[in-house]
């Protein structure tokens, strides 16, 4: 097989993977908030409600594609695709297994942090080009928590980075194999010195999927439906399949960077290689239920309050703690640089 | 856009109503002059309903922003305007219920009651015992019922939708059994004049007490979710400041007035009923924020509770109405009877003529006054705390337009 | 210390979760109405199929909506022929002030809650026409159209 | 024209297909979260809550009407409203189904009498299903779904039974 072909084939892979997980993730989302909130979710559609988001999207590809009379026709058409493309080509970095990503970048942290970064622009587009004022604020305000939240995220990756000394995603997973002292795997969430940073990465990411507490962009009791008010059929598909691609890249990045993407402690390499995709996928779908518990629960959090926490508490904490880390792998010569 | 309704001058703005100086509100009126402020950018204007989520029912606000901010709000009502105070003039005086209970749609039964309170008190009847304890016990339940719905959609208004399908989990109980008692799930045509239509079925009390007992904890984790999130204190902690003297110049009533630090409760001040009889406090809120209004809601739902318990506990025995006439020819007269119901004070102010219908009614419907409140709190606050300050109020768009 | 509030609320939905689905699987498992439960208004019949209704207008007059219409024709005898008694089944609040105020316990509030109807015209039925004596020759009128693939009464063909 | 046998408006591969889609329209019908008054608590609120959970049939709620499939005019609707009602309708992407729900939706009902009031949303919009009641249960709505869906599933058998006789 040429290597032409062989690259083609991993991109429809990751595309079909896309569109698989957000039609499963949509299906996850409705089942797990239905059991948060006591009651069934989709249960009559197909074997236990299997079928209902293939419903769905069968449904949305056959309505009507309304285009409002005073919209910016080009942003109009194009923002769904803003928003849908840069999800999608976030999972050229992600590293399944030692084997499977579609390309094994030497900047992949850096290449999937800043292509995730493009979508605030699609919801920009969004909101001003649906000539609704709702959209226009719900677009602002994802502009506004995006670019905040940005340098929080970059920020609070960089600790792994100066440890292993890459941005290497796959060999930021490689460096995590092995135990602690034979009892701790050696993942970077069962080391101390990464907390703080991990705690900054999730509340950073998780502003970055526009998920409760922080959809205000989509404010449904405020916005109506934020950005996504006068799209109808597939272009709001699109939005909400790109939402839930973003929940995943989050959840993937989280693992591999924290958790140990696909190593599994006490098992021998040669048992791990053959199923490290489906330990790989387990992980990111228990973030991902984490992600959507803290969906059903938490109110969410005003504009101003989150504006205020990204540049007055974030990026200080978030700077303060990269110079301390540095001073502490340097006096105690803690790093463990990768090739 | 509409056209400027202001010219540029030398001297600066001039508005119809007068010159314009920067950092002052206009002479006469409190509208800042479309498209001008200190920043120089353009004010926008949204209309926020009849149909919008967190409008609870069919308001309309006309919201000026600029940027967040809420610049100026006009209150517009009418969308649910059906007549129920000219209707009430061809209904009997029995039948009356049947129309109060669409006028306040949650908390049904202080509509009924204040009606038939009316009634009696022009045709001097004494009410037994039982019926006034059953329907103080069903009152206590819909107060329930009605602060639960509260609950749940100020929770939607915070994005959170645990809250509403945990609150809608708890009220479906209350609703079956005020089903079973009365007969439907929300409008119970139950109470009439000299009583109640029927009996309390048998075992309800057993069902209600277990109720209180489950439902005591569920309030405590609604507490707990809701209050004790800090998300949630940072946004109702010191918004929406209802001062002692705004309370009192708008006429609010109820829990809103008892959020503000003013102590009245028709319950406990103009007692009806079987409330002379019971044990309660009363909570009051210090400043009168949206955290107030919250706190004194969750509070009372714990003093209902304990009513409750005294009530099915106290029941006694005898008839459940008193002998009143079939068609019932009040004398000619008028009468005000006002009930504490789960929005503040509910009144029926009834003109007789000794005919079988009322010649005039007046339904004082609380939340019309707390609607007049939304153009004197909301300027000055957020856009986002301008739709949970909605929610905190708790208003009923079936009692403001009726 | 700040986020204590947000973990214990974590921890709530979580008990709740793990408190189980309360949902009623409507068409499947249906929850029992009270004895009191009031619907759409019925005539009261007894084995034959008779009805007690005497046209004695008391429940005509006793409807606040006034939705409730009856026609009777006086014979030369002075005996009264029933010609229909319509109720506007879609504008009718179910009070069961008709119910109450009805002498010969004519009426009563039936147990069905299953009323929705595609046209506005099936919204008034006359309700001295015997439901049970008209069947057949309903059931007879639908056997002439062929049966639909998932069109079956209660669950559609793949519910599960 | 051999083509247009096998891809026409009346071609069995256009018939079945629509019948996919109208099956998938039926199973994922989003409802217009709009009530004016008392039947929203029931037919919106309740309907959706824990205990008779909409979600279960793939129906939940919208805010925006761009997305909606289903209006459920809940409540009264007076002179006022109307024209608000009009334009959301207006603005729902087709294929749309509207539910008159309560029984001021279906007729007026207990306001009737008052000049203000609308005689029954069908005076505006097409109403599919009626749901009397005042309100009705949250099972009646979840019933007025079902007949819906079987109203939306008809149409593909319409037609091919009328494919059948013109042979």
């Amino acid at each position: 097989m040429s290597p032409e072909l062989a690259s083609l084939l991993r991109i429809l892979a990751a595309v079909g993977l896309m569109l698989m997980n957000g039609v499963i993730l949509i299906y996850m989302l409705r089942r797990v908030l239905g059991r948060l909130h006591q009651r069934l979710g989709p249960v009559h559609v197909g074997p236990q409600g299997l079928l209902q988001t293939p419903m769905d999207v069968l449904k949305l590809l056959t309505k009507e594609d309304i285009t409002p009379t005073n919209v910016d026709k080009a942003l109009y058409f194009i923002a769904p695709a803003a928003v849908f493309t840069p999800s999608l080509m976030a999972y050229a970095a992600i590293p399944f297994s030692p084997t499977w990503m579609v390309t094994d970048l030497d900047t992949g942290l850096l290449y999937t942090l800043v292509v995730m970064s493009l979508v605030s622009m699609g919801l920009l587009m969004a909101g001003w080009a649906s000539a609704n004022k709702w959209s226009l604020i719900g677009g602002m305000r994802s502009v506004g928590q995006h670019i905040a939240y940005e340098i929080p995220l970059l920020l609070s990756v960089l600790p792994v980075v100066m440890y292993v000394g890459t941005l290497n995603l796959s060999s930021i997973v490689e460096a995590q194999s092995g135990t602690w002292l034979g009892i701790l795997p050696q993942w970077f969430i069962t080391n101390p010195l990464f907390w703080p940073a991990f705690i900054i990465f999730i509340v950073s990411a998780l502003i970055k999927v526009n998920q409760t507490p922080f959809d205000m962009s989509e404010a449904e009791s405020e916005l109506v439906a934020g950005f996504a008010t006068e799209y109808s059929s597939m272009k709001f598909g699109l939005f909400f399949l790109s939402e839930f691609s973003n929940s995943f890249i989050v959840s993937a990045l989280a693992v591999t960077l924290f958790f140990g993407g696909w190593t599994l402690p006490f098992v021998p390499d040669e048992v791990l290689a053959p199923i490290a995709p489906v330990v790989f996928m387990l992980k990111v779908y228990v973030g991902i239920f984490v992600l959507m518990w803290i969906r059903g629960t938490l109110p969410r959090v005003r504009m101003d309050h989150l504006m205020q926490f990204a540049w007055k508490i974030l990026i200080p904490a978030v700077l303060t703690w990269i110079l301390v880390f540095g001073f502490i792998i340097k006096l105690f010569d803690l790093g463990r640089p990768v090739g | 856009m509409t056209e400027p309704h202001f010219t540029v001058t030398e001297s600066g703005l001039m508005t119809p109503e007068g010159m314009y100086i920067p950092g002052e509100p206009p002479k006469g009126i409190r509208r800042i002059p479309k498209g001008v402020d200190r920043l120089g950018t353009e004010h926008l204007i949204v209309n926020m309903g009849p149909q919008h989520p967190s409008t609870h029912g069919v308001l309309h606000l006309i919201v000026e922003l600029d940027g967040e901010e809420v610049v100026t709000v006009e209150v517009s009502i009418g969308f649910l305007h059906r007549g129920i105070e000219k209707l009430a003039e061809s209904r009997r005086f029995d039948h009356l219920g049947t129309l109060m209970d669409r006028g306040d749609y949650v908390s049904v039964i202080h509509g009924e009651q204040a009606v038939a309170l009316a009634v009696e008190k022009l045709m001097e009847i004494e009410v037994p015992a039982k019926a006034a304890w059953i329907r103080t016990l069903t009152a206590e339940l819909t107060r329930l019922a009605s602060h639960l719905v509260w609950f749940g959609t100020f929770g939607l208004d915070t994005g959170a939708m645990g809250q509403f399908l945990y609150a809608m989990r708890d009220r479906e109980v209350l609703l079956d059994i005020l089903e079973e008692i009365s007969g439907q799930r929300m409008m119970f045509n139950y109470v009439r004049p000299g009583g109640v239509v029927a009996d309390l079925p048998t075992g309800i009390e057993s069902r209600i007490l277990s109720f209180c007992d489950t439902f005591e904890v569920y309030l405590e984790e609604h507490d707990a979710l809701l209050g004790g999130n800090e998300i949630f204190q940072a946004r109702v902690k010191g918004i929406g400041v209802v001062s002692k003297e705004t309370a009192l110049a708008f006429g609010l009533t109820g829990a809103n007035l008892r959020a503000s630090g003013l102590g009245f409760d028709v319950r406990r001040d103009r007692p009806y009923d079987a409330y002379p009889e019971l044990e309660f406090d009363i909570p009051i809120g210090t400043i009168g924020d949206s955290w107030d209004r919250y706190t004194v809601r969750m509070e009372e739902m714990r003093q209902s509770l304990r009513m409750i318990r005294q009530l099915v506990g106290g029941m006694p025995g005898g008839p459940f109405t008193a002998k009143v006439p079939k068609v019932l020819r009040p004398p000619a007269g008028e009468v005000y009877a006002s009930v504490e119901s789960s929005r503040g004070e509910t009144g029926i102010h009834l003109f007789t003529d000794g005919g079988t219908t009322p010649y005039r009614m007046h339904y004082r419907a609380a939340s019309l006054f707390t609607c007049q409140l939304f153009e004197e709190i909301l300027p000055g606050h957020l856009f986002a705390d301008a739709c949970m300050l909605l929610g905190s109020f708790d208003i009923m768009l079936g009692e403001v337009d009726r | 210390m700040w986020g204590k509030g947000i973990l214990n609320g974590m921890r709530i939905t979580m008990r709740n979760m793990l408190r189980g689905p309360i949902t009623v699987r409507y068409p499947y498992e249906r929850v029992t109405l009270p004895e009191r439960a009031r619907w759409a208004v019925e005539v009261v019949r007894d084995e034959s199929g008779a009805h007690k209704c005497t046209a004695c207008m008391t429940c005509v007059r006793a409807c606040p909506d006034h939705i409730l219409d009856l026609q009777f024709t006086t014979a030369e005898d002075k005996s009264k022929h029933i010609d229909y008694l319509r109720y506007e089944m879609g504008a009718c609040m179910m009070c069961g002030l008709c119910v109450e105020a009805c002498p010969f316990d004519a009426l009563k509030m039936g147990q069905d809650y299953e009323l929705a109807k595609l046209t506005r015209d099936e919204l008034t039925v006359d309700l001295l026409v015997d439901v049970a004596a008209a069947a057949p020759a309903r059931a007879k009128k639908a056997s002439e159209v062929p049966a639909g693939g998932t069109d079956d009464s209660r669950g559609g063909g793949t519910d599960g | 024209m051999a083509i247009d046998k096998l891809t026409g408006e009346n071609s069995l591969a256009f018939i079945k297909s629509e019948q996919l889609f109208d099956y998938a329209r039926s199973n994922s019908l989003w409802y217009l979260a709009f009530g004016s008054a008392c039947c929203a608590i029931e037919g919106l609120m309740h309907a959706s809550g824990p205990r008779f959970d909409f979600d279960r049939m793939g129906v939940f709620f919208r805010a925006s009407p761009r997305q909606a499939d289903v209006m459920i005019v809940a409540g009264t609707v007076n002179l006022k409203l109307a024209e608000t009602v009009r334009t959301l309708y207006d603005q729902m992407p087709e294929p749309k189904w509207v539910v008159a729900f309560g029984a001021c939706a279906n007729t007026g009902g207990p306001f009737r009498e008052y000049p203000n009031v609308l005689l029954g949303v069908d005076k505006i919009l097409p109403v599919d299903v009626y749901v009397p009641g005042c309100p009705p249960r949250p099972e009646s709505i979840h019933f007025a779904f079902r007949e819906l869906q079987k109203k939306i599933r008809g149409r593909a058998e319409e037609r091919l039974e009328a494919r059948r006789d013109s042979r």
